[in-house]
């Protein structure tokens, strides 16, 4: 399947086929999707019952990385990573078969609608609210920058069904169709090209089937999913930075300055190597990610993704931003190729938390090596 | 040795504070903090305020309409403009071709593009930059032969600032393609109207557009529109390079920079409490703070050395260009830190706070290391000129 | 003045002296402190009814970056900016007669005895106690790494006199003889080859002319002196380092490798360059807080020497280390020079707090540009 | 890819940690948390008991003594060595000299040498560095000139790590001076007691006394003691200076200075309370250990990469020498900076802590980034193998 991806990759996605894919809607090549679809890629995580492939996150990270070369516009993480995960862990029976299996056919776009503005730190914070009244339940409240929620075709919404704001007990997932009345999705593109959405719900009504696992568990699957998926973020960083370090060093090959190619000045090569072991550094941490992704221990799991985050974020900067200083002024040029690859970097590092979030994070846990 | 402001020029402070007060319409001030790009009609608008005022050109000799005021006052009075926020001056304008025709100009140019320059009657912009030059300015290939009275010109430059809006461009080109490169250069003066003349715009990743590439094909210029000798460009072209000495640092903007992550982290909250609570947070801006006062104080001690000596550039300078990018990139960054996940939007009419732009203006001032000499050949300046390596 | 210190140090203070002064009892050259005297450096920051030159921090600050250029081992911080600073500031006539007045001919060495161990961070925190009865205070406690104990003729001790252990009110300065019986003194070199002491204050009596200042009011008056050693310390670190940054450069431009001078490599050109943009910024943060300390701004003042010490530290790291890099293995032998400007800066760094300490202080105030 | 131990290895590393628990002295830890030197007699008695285990020297070959460990349990057997800490093995007996000679020795010198460098009968040193040499390693001039059955060796060696102790040198000499710099060098083994070497130590900053210069006055060395061929000197250094893979991020030393870290900072009172408490100096902490993680799955990767490849070692080692030696400066200044003002006083007898070392641990380990090809120098080799610039 990797080599199936390397090859579509490297047949459709040059940066030229990007700029159309982004430029139409929905901002992303639903052609592309079919052939995600057909070699595999959309069953990737889920179990074989449901008719998926039982990928492990390692397999998840390679595909990222691959996506991440290309910096690619689809819904794959939202879709398939995130609201994926989620699925995998708590859709009943008839919820595969009436979600999954589109989904990995191709034909549902799915999007997680959980986080709220404002609460950022907070992840359990939820404002939005369901409330139960005989077999139905009747959600309020607004969600933000939820990825691809413009051409979703069924929303993953937390509301919050007991507890205070910020407990973790007492949010529940739902399964809401997003062209019900009284949504309201308010779309706009980030700074990669991809496409988000402001979400306003408005007493919007679903049935007890709507539910995605029981009542007040909400939470423990969200984090499952969203360590699972900062997992996926890093490979897909390692292959944003990647694919941006080697059109550096190749750019140092290549351009000339007083009358040498600019990479026989020591300076640059000094920090072309500082580069490459930022890069590996980064890499090591999202594999790292991955296989920890696979274990039983949460602790563990929360502790490697948020220590991959940190470096990722660290090399990330320093790659993004020496690219753009090596390449001069195309590099802060729309038409030129390396400084997408830099805003792409930039955005990953906010998303999910940025470095510093999650140094936070690490700091109030057991040291890294305290486990072993 | 004097590193605080005497009472004289805290007096001729508040005197900017107010006449900016007074003066700076919210419009302006809104255009600024959204954007950072120049917006013609507030430039225009602005400059012929403070020309007014007297203060259009405060630089330049009393002769041409400057205020005659010691480099403090001059670092002063730009570092409250960028405090305010108030319109960027057209440094093309005022703090490079002016004072190339103040200094090299011949009288017919001084008369004629001077008083224009300071009231911003016309809009200019630089020619230097070719697509296969880089930090090797003096490789330029954009050739002009002389014919009678007029050169031809052809070729390429790129980067140019603001073309879209210019009405003259001063411009390096080859005369002589015989001799060593940095001799063979002169320096014209070309009305953006001559026919010949095509300008196509770049756009930059934070999706505006502020360069240009602008193309010559056998574009007449008067030769009366040469300033100073034939052959002689480089020369003139290392003045200007080395003339916008009070603004190198830009410590104004980075302080305005600081000003608005307080403001913006104050009304942010992380994990259920503002940010500027947190003492990581803070640590963060101290550190910053530290480095943009220690800068402070270089400018100023660069300052008052140029005070003393009257004119030539300490190379010390290198230090303003490098330290003061660097900083004007930190902050910018420290803004989208702020941000956190909203910082992933593309500006977007839905959000019309100037913090939208935060990310916008993070990627576009990655260009601050790199124009106008980047750090690199600062640095190359400092181990050469300064220690000697 | 300044021109005499700078003779005086070209003349005896090169590399070799200074190993002799550093072999010998007491560890740094009576003969140069005679000199000092002499050209007036020692009566410097006294007032001239003391006998004094009404000094201001910026005559000290040009004298201590003369030190540091040299790496002087003479109690001139310890005797005349700390100790000097704080009889200024509190002593009486009589005490100026019997104290400054020796000082300032180079006849009496006086070391304060205030830091105590364990109580970084916590400046006020004494444990040392004094106890009033009729006409005599008997003092006991334990004081850590007093600068130059071992050569001290009058000690200045703080204790407390009342409140609780971390109390600022409540201290009380008292002159002692270091060699009161009761008094033990254990001396150690520190690894600039300054002498330092741990002293052992055993019940000792002192009548109560030998209080400095009034009782109970001493915290005041240390806090003013700490202020004013500080900025000190960064003018001695600006010496430090311009030197070292300079003997680097000396050295880039004379040793070959490959068959060239080291330093027309560009990555050693582009660090040198760094250096010295580290070292211009850590001159204008010393010359800010001696300015400062003229001031009447308290909180401007300490905001001042804690912003200097933090860009001290992070430009001292910087050159020391890459200075020791640049050098390879000769940066780091005992005979060589660089070493040692190096040794001197990673003390000085850690002495009255590092650059984390006081980047810690400074974000519990306002921001540095609020007061403007 | 394995990232994680598997049970066959994490049983291995229960038996290493068991071994060295049975069989460590408190003696030899102190000695190593307080110095960092090597203490000869607990290197030499250390060395005997692994050896003795058959651990003395398990990446050589097995009919030599070896081990049959992957890479990976060679790395995992360092590691455990280096947290426990236990006396270092000596690296220029069991991980220079000896492979060299395995690789291209005769077999009268494998049978003469082997077994007492298993054994640390013999203590050997490394006679590459030369005053004027430096990073070019291959500009020496230490000469030997064939005369019969012996040569005669002139010059002078530095930075000889231990020679003060060692009973063997191994150097490179110049036996062909009229060839291509690299093409004319030899590798020698050389007898300290033999009459005309002369030993003059090197006191580092720190006041130890580890490195040394090493005369060379008309020493006569018997033939039989050259390795390989005459000449082929520098294939055999290249062969010597990359074969310590496993060591070179020497991360169990810096995981036991953060364990450190954290006992020290636990009982060190800051504003009041443990300096461990606090986040800003958490933050610190995790930033190194994020560091080091990544640092020790790169190695594993290297690792890995090379147990399948057989050998040929991977540039990317640089990596690890360049971020090791980092990561090692790093946490010796963490150290540092805990101890705060306690950091000025220089080891004394009144402070028989392993505190009192930090401070000239941390100058002495400046070294680390200049030692055993200096980062510069890996950092080339990054440029031009990897990256191809």
């Amino acid at each position: 399947m990797q080599d199936s991806l390397v090859r579509l990759l490297q047949r459709s996605y040059a940066f030229d086929h990007r700029w159309k894919y982004e430029a139409a809607t929905p901002g992303w090549s639903r052609e592309i999707w079919a052939q995600f679809a057909e070699i595999g890629l959309l069953a990737l995580p889920f179990t074989s019952e449901s008719g998926g492939l039982d990928g492990t996150p390692v397999d998840t990270m390679i595909v990222m990385e691959q996506l991440g070369r290309h910096i690619t516009l689809e819904p794959y993480l939202s879709t398939i990573v995130m609201a994926g995960g989620i699925l995998r862990r708590a859709a009943s029976t008839e919820q595969h078969e009436s979600i999954s299996t589109k989904v990995i056919d191709g034909s549902l776009i799915v999007s997680l609608a959980h986080t709220e503005r404002g609460t950022f730190g907070s992840p359990s914070r939820v404002g939005t609210q369901a409330v139960r009244s005989g077999d139905l339940w009747q959600i309020s409240g607004h969600k933000s920058c939820v990825l691809h929620g413009d051409s979703a075709d069924l929303l993953i919404i937390s509301a919050r069904t007991s507890g205070a704001p910020s407990d973790a007990k007492g949010i529940t997932l739902f399964a809401v169709d997003p062209r019900a009345t009284n949504i309201n999705i308010q779309s706009y593109a980030l700074h990669d090209g991809q496409r988000a959405s402001d979400i306003q719900i408005n007493s919007v009504l679903v049935p007890h089937s709507a539910l995605i696992g029981c009542v007040d568990d909400g939470f423990r699957i969200l984090q499952s999913a969203e360590y699972e998926t900062l997992a996926a973020v890093c490979a897909e960083a390692v292959g944003v930075m990647s694919e941006l370090h080697q059109m550096t060093v190749d750019y140092l090959k290549q351009r000339k300055q007083f009358g040498v190619p600019i990479g026989n000045f020591q300076a640059l090569q000094h920090r072309a190597a500082d580069m490459y072991i930022a890069l590996e550094q980064a890499r090591s941490m999202a594999m790292y990610a991955a296989m920890m992704s696979q274990t039983d221990d949460k602790t563990a799991i929360a502790q490697a993704v948020s220590s991959a985050k940190v470096q990722i974020g660290r090399s990330a900067k320093l790659i993004g931003e020496e690219a753009v200083q090596m390449f001069g002024g195309i590099g802060v040029t729309m038409e030129f190729k390396a400084g997408h690859y830099f805003k792409k970097l930039t955005l990953l590092e906010q998303f999910l938390g940025h470095a510093d979030h999650h140094l936070e994070l690490l700091t109030s846990g057991p040291g890294l090596f305290e486990l072993e | 040795m004097e590193l605080q402001f005497n009472a004289d020029e805290i007096a001729f402070r508040e005197e900017v504070r107010a006449f900016i007060a007074d003066n700076l319409t919210e419009e302006m001030k809104q255009g600024m903090l959204r954007g950072g790009y120049l917006i013609r009609d507030h430039v225009i608008e602005w400059q012929r305020i403070l020309n007014k005022k007297g203060w259009g050109v405060p630089h330049w000799p009393v002769e041409w309409g400057g205020a005659g005021w010691s480099p403090i006052k001059q670092s002063i009075f730009t570092e409250e403009l960028q405090l305010a926020p108030a319109p960027r001056p057209l440094s093309f304008s005022v703090y490079m071709v002016g004072p190339v025709i103040i200094e090299f100009g011949s009288e017919y140019q001084k008369k004629r593009f001077l008083p224009r320059i300071a009231n911003s009657d016309d809009w200019w912009c630089q020619g230097f930059s070719e697509p296969d030059a880089g930090s090797d300015l003096a490789s330029l290939k954009t050739n002009a032969r002389r014919e009678g009275d007029y050169y031809i010109v052809n070729g390429q430059k790129t980067w140019t600032s603001y073309a879209q809006y210019a009405d003259w461009i001063f411009c390096l080109v080859r005369t002589d393609p015989t001799v060593k490169k940095q001799m063979g250069i002169s320096f014209l003066l070309i009305d953006m109207k001559t026919p010949g003349i095509t300008v196509r715009p770049i756009q930059t990743i934070d999706g505006g557009h502020e360069v240009n590439e602008v193309f010559f094909d056998n574009v007449k210029v008067p030769s009366e529109n040469l300033v100073g000798e034939e052959n002689k460009g480089w020369d003139y072209a290392k003045f200007l390079l080395s003339a916008e000495r009070v603004n190198l640092a830009r410590l104004g903007v980075s302080k305005e920079r600081l000003q608005r992550a307080r403001e913006l982290a104050a009304r942010t909250p992380y994990q259920g409490r503002p940010l500027l609570e947190h003492d990581g947070f803070r640590t963060k801006l101290a550190a910053l703070e530290v480095e943009l006062k220690a800068l402070e104080i270089t400018q100023l001690r660069v300052l008052s050395a140029e005070g003393q000596s009257h004119g030539a550039p300490d190379p010390a300078s290198s230090i303003l260009k490098v330290k003061g990018s660097e900083l004007q990139q930190a902050t910018s960054n420290l803004l989208v830190q702020i941000l956190g996940p909203d910082a992933l939007r593309r500006q977007d009419d839905a959000f019309d706070d100037w913090s939208s732009m935060i990310t916008a203006n993070y990627f576009n001032w990655r260009k601050v290391s790199i124009f106008g000499g980047s750090n690199e050949i600062q640095k190359t300046i400092i181990a050469k000129s300064i220690l000697g390596l």
